[in-house]
């Protein structure tokens, strides 16, 4: 028993979460609000293996488990990615080995091409328009086509970094993808409350009010402290769900979406009227907290579950059951 | 008590939800924060005066019809029932009018209100400064009185619907070397003064809600001011009170957005967790309390009582409900919500948007956090320090 | 349309909040825990005609509406009285007239006897060793049956001023006695938390740490607002209840309960230690509270009857409907 | 990361769970804030020692077992899961034990912790004064040294288990003139030293779960220094730290309530209004919630990490999740929810009893006001003023 990442994890995670965090600066995402393309770091994340971080050793992956994944994919959370990295390498890399697709894997992973996911839990495929094949997911797999057999209608998001597309093809749900969806769309949204909270705590160390910084007003300090709390009892649960599955996905994603939507009206309170603007950035990363607390599962799809298991089940609850049966 | 309405306010009623039936518009208007929606809202607020339903309890001799605050209750639920447009004038027929009726002269109330009614000319409230927000007191914008004008300098922040409005009331320092809550006046200024620069500001839909505004020497004629000379806060605090205690939010608003939640959750129902339904009564149950409590007020404000800290209780109470409505909403939507218009998008993003300018409520017109000292120190009796 | 109390009911809820403030102080209270008899202000409250507020006047009462008996019922919430009035004199005095048992109408309203309810959403009979009969309630009314003809077993309520007893015989849900409970219960709930917030008030405004009275604290400030908040618009629907009756009554109720819950918990946070001890007086209306909570209806009872009424019925919802149909 | 646990963590889940369905009262004992149910509870501390349970994360020398912290987590699961007796002695297991072993001297060692251990010698808190509460550096007892004792004068409160406990840690003034946080000492005193009054304080339930101490220039050998002389605050944080951070709430009690939620829930579902199964659901996460958070922090701890700031966050989460859990319960049981015992309560007033602790949850060690300043100021790095 060691809950913890290796040293090496961590390594890979803080490798991942410096490109993320240099590569997309609040600079850059504000040029592709104003029109610059996106998706510009895609090669430099292949370049940096950062595709392959679940793909088996043969295809030029690094083999590693779900967990590592979910810690980069706070890192892309924090950042407010706008490139689809996450679902590429947490599902879409997984599924093609599983479906032993190793060609479009090969060149996913060396950042060729991307791909993207018509499946049910999230409906709407994200950057749909720079895809070259889809998986469509069923629930012993799923079959590759290519973009030409599909048709894309946009959809319009919120979140100015989402470039949405329904499908006109259908797909069943499928174990892998759902998993990994829902662990990692909760990491995503713990690395976007961190990042609300911390632009949080400099708004409120500079903006002064009544001959004093908002931060030091008990009523600011406190609204952070439970953002904070909150945070830091759900990323554990997270890397529990990906690693154990089960039950706990479906905690840590419902305790990610509480969290992530109490992060979001807490730091627009403490920006005052200028969270409510573009004039501050704190925009960008609340709405795709909105955004990522619909997909892969919203909070009633992952409540219905637990309410089988909780209420209606069988399951052994309480101590001494949250580990058990691991290997 | 007594809580029945009486028969001419059934009969008024009636009429209201007669005229709306024939006159409301039948699809939703584009947001009043683009140049064309702005203008399609002024029209309907020309249409609305053309009838006299715009302000049905201001006097007659301003355009209104004279009736009691009931009357007003009554008229606003038929509006909200009837899905009619939001209010582009609402800075002014809410905020300013009564600050009019109250403090203006008899020349400012013949000048100013008939075309506030008619839409004509649309207000801006020119108050918070980049410095000077929850702590208004701090206002540093000042206005230097020049013979029979005044004239102004400084900067405004967070002037809703300033981008296409036409007048703004300010709140200035008139008072050399004055702090503070002293030394403040209210002046009435042309958005389109020489001097005067509207900078848009891009709210979260990326509509501009809001304009700073800059004034390099505006000059405004001293007949402007609203109000005793120096006395600003004063005036600005009854203003502060009608928009936080009543006339702002009404609970139509609320209720019908409620009844349209429950919709929204019958719609949904089978895709829902066991929780929501919960949620959605305790929506229907605050917008109910919401009106009862109005009801209350209004009735002891017909009776001479004025409205003061108490505003802010109410202020906490609906912006609490809208926030948590909306939010039951978002939930509800679940992979849909994000979804701002076209395609799939609920209500054509009716509840996002909702949702978005909910959080707004807990901020503007004194955020939440102001509101909740105000009641500890002045009606519980807490210490300031 | 006249949302207030006349002058003349105002006058009559002073008189009744003066004689239960100037007469059952935290002393006296303090005195019936530790073992003096309860229930000695019986013959006060006739003598001022408290009992008559529902009786017609030719049964010497004073004909008012509920409404009015709900202001009073604030009054006795606010004192924390120990006597079973509310129940009394707003629900067996209306059920006695209403069953036309003038005798013992005559002997309720002059104070020599109480009387018990037997009723299924108010399952303990408080004080039911002091009652001379009780009214075993049915859907069309009641019966009177003598004292001797019921058994009375004790239960052992938190409240050390309830002496709470089951009794052998099951009576069927009234409706005149239920909407009356639920009102005068959510009444009596509204003043036991503004008492709790006036208490913590004043712990708040004495207690000194750090150099100044906790109450000068945000933190301290902002939660006792909020259950200002809560009580200031729960009241008013409590008053529409009693005027207007129907899903009024379920929202008062529930409302009440939540925000006594909240007021109790607040409260003793703002004491800190001393609320959780029988050192300061906090304790005996937090109890109440908390009896009351369930009494006439639990939460679960009220909700389940907006359940049919918000989402499963074919009410008229929206604006215009709350004040609607009332004569 | 590697969350399996080792060969002999099995076995050693297997053993305990074996041992405590043999020895584990089969019925709730009297609470210990009673003088029968005091000594009932000794008597199982001595039963737990006998057979080396009361603290197997202890060295070997002093009745323990020598395990590691995960293995402590497995004694307190299966504990926990036989719904085995409240500790006694958890003032001086958790609290004090953490602080001997690391600022005691090797003869305090061996003095205190093996009748502490046995359940010989339990131990109170002696930390709180009237005048110093959350604002604990106000502390105001003072201890003057005479010779080779100290003589203590001044008064605590709050001091739980004191009415029937032998001895307590105080944090007295040893420092004349001192101020704050300095000057401080932490000193062990019996509870029978001539001098000392207990005056019994009436919790809640009317139990008599604290003790007022009135200490009247009692003498103390100067061996009962803890730690260094005048460097008590530093002794006392870190004792703050295993309170708020890890020993004293461990997952596994909240576990157990959480599954015996699920039950009362499923037993009164009919009667049930549809919200409340997800609240019965949101307690059972949040103990997962809670679990897997110590897990992580444990493995840190393991690997050397202290625990600092991060208990308050700690502190927040159980006593808000404890309080949810038991409102919950007492929403469910209604009616039923007043009674204290006999007949008609539910579980014999077990939640009620729950609720009312789970009340005070959030104000000792260290109210929440508290935590999250330390949180917010610490961890988040806000301004103080």
């Amino acid at each position: 028993m060691d809950f913890r990442f290796t040293e090496d994890q961590q390594d890979l995670i803080e490798a991942a979460k410096t490109v993320f965090d240099g590569e997309n600066t609040l600079e850059r995402m504000r040029g592709i609000v104003a029109g610059n393309p996106p998706i510009g770091l895609w090669k430099q994340f292949a370049d940096l293996g950062l595709f392959g971080i679940l793909a088996s050793e043969e295809n030029d992956g690094l083999s590693q488990p779900l967990v590592v994944m979910a810690g980069i994919a706070e890192a892309a959370g924090y950042a407010g990615l706008p490139e689809p990295y996450v679902d590429v390498a947490g599902i879409v890399v997984p599924l093609l080995s599983q479906l032993k697709e190793t060609e479009l894997l090969e060149k996913v992973i060396s950042g060729e091409i991307s791909l993207g996911l018509i499946t049910p839990l999230s409906p709407h495929v994200n950057c749909g328009e720079w895809c070259d094949h889809f998986i469509i997911t069923s629930k012993s797999g799923g079959r590759c086509v290519a973009r030409s057999e599909v048709t894309l209608e946009p959809r319009n998001s919120i979140d100015p970094l989402r470039w949405l597309y329904k499908a006109d093809l259908q797909g069943e749900q499928n174990e892998l993808a759902d998993m990994h969806g829902a662990v990692l769309t909760a990491a995503q949204l713990i690395g976007l409350s961190m990042r609300m909270v911390e632009m949080s705590v400099e708004y409120a160390k500079d903006r002064h009010q009544f001959g004093k910084p908002i931060g030091s007003f008990q009523a600011v300090k406190h609204q952070l402290a439970n953002v904070h709390t909150q945070i830091e009892f759900t990323r554990p649960i997270i890397h529990l769900a990906a690693l154990k599955g089960g039950a706990a996905v479906h905690n840590a994603k419902i305790a990610a979406i509480d969290t992530a939507m109490l992060a979001a009206e807490t730091a627009i309170q403490v920006h005052g009227g200028m969270g409510y603007t573009y004039e501050v950035d704190l925009h960008l990363f609340m709405k795709r907290a909105w955004a990522l607390c619909g997909d892969w599962g919203d909070r009633h799809y992952h409540m219905k579950k637990l309410e089988d298991y909780v209420l209606n089940g069988g399951a052994n609850l309480g101590p001494g059951e949250t580990f058990k049966g691991e290997t | 008590m007594d809580i029945s309405y009486t028969s001419e306010q059934k009969t008024f009623r009636a009429e209201v939800r007669d005229w709306l039936a024939v006159h409301a518009p039948k699809s939703r208007l584009p947001s009043f924060d683009t140049a064309e929606g702005f203008e399609l809202h002024r029209e309907w607020e020309h249409t609305l005066a053309t009838d006299k339903w715009g302000n049905v309890n201001w006097p007659v001799e301003y355009g209104g019809r004279g009736l009691d605050l009931v009357s007003w209750l009554i008229f606003e639920e038929e509006y909200y029932r009837a899905d009619a447009p939001l209010r582009v004038s609402q800075n002014g027929i809410f905020l300013l009018a009564p600050t009019i009726m109250e403090y203006g002269t008899q020349a400012q109330k013949a000048r100013f209100l008939p075309p506030m009614a008619s839409g004509e000319e649309i207000w801006a409230q020119a108050w918070s400064e980049p410095g000077a927000g929850s702590d208004m007191a701090a206002i540093r914008t000042k206005a230097v009185k020049d013979g029979d004008h005044y004239v102004i300098t400084g900067q405004k922040t967070w002037s809703s619907r300033a981008v296409f409005a036409d007048w703004c009331f300010a709140l200035v320092r008139t008072e050399a070397g004055s702090e503070r809550h002293k030394g403040l006046s209210k002046i009435l200024v042309p958005l389109d003064s020489p001097g005067l620069t509207r900078r848009p500001i891009a709210q979260l839909d990326g509509d501009p809600g809001f304009a700073e505004l800059f004034f390099d020497e505006v000059r405004v004629p001293a007949e402007n001011l609203l109000g005793p000379e120096h006395g600003g806060w004063g005036v600005a605090m009854a203003t502060a009170g009608f928009e936080r205690g009543l006339l702002l939010r009404s609970p139509a608003r609320f209720q019908a957005a409620a009844a349209r939640l429950v919709k929204l959750y019958q719609q949904h129902k089978d895709r829902l967790s066991g929780g929501v339904g919960e949620q959605v009564i305790h929506a229907w149950m605050n917008t109910e309390r919401f009106c009862a409590a109005t009801y209350q007020l209004v009735s002891r404000v017909q009776a001479g009582a004025s409205i003061s800290s108490e505003s802010s209780a109410n202020k906490l109470f609906w912006s609490d409900l809208d926030r948590h409505m909306h939010r039951t909403a978002m939930s509800i939507m679940g992979a849909q919500a994000e979804l701002e218009d076209g395609l799939d998008a609920i209500d054509n993003g009716r509840w996002l948007d909702g949702y978005m300018f909910s959080l707004a409520g807990p901020i503007y017109a004194g955020t939440n956090e102001i509101q909740r000292n105000i009641l500890a120190e002045r009606v519980l009796g807490l210490p300031r320090k």
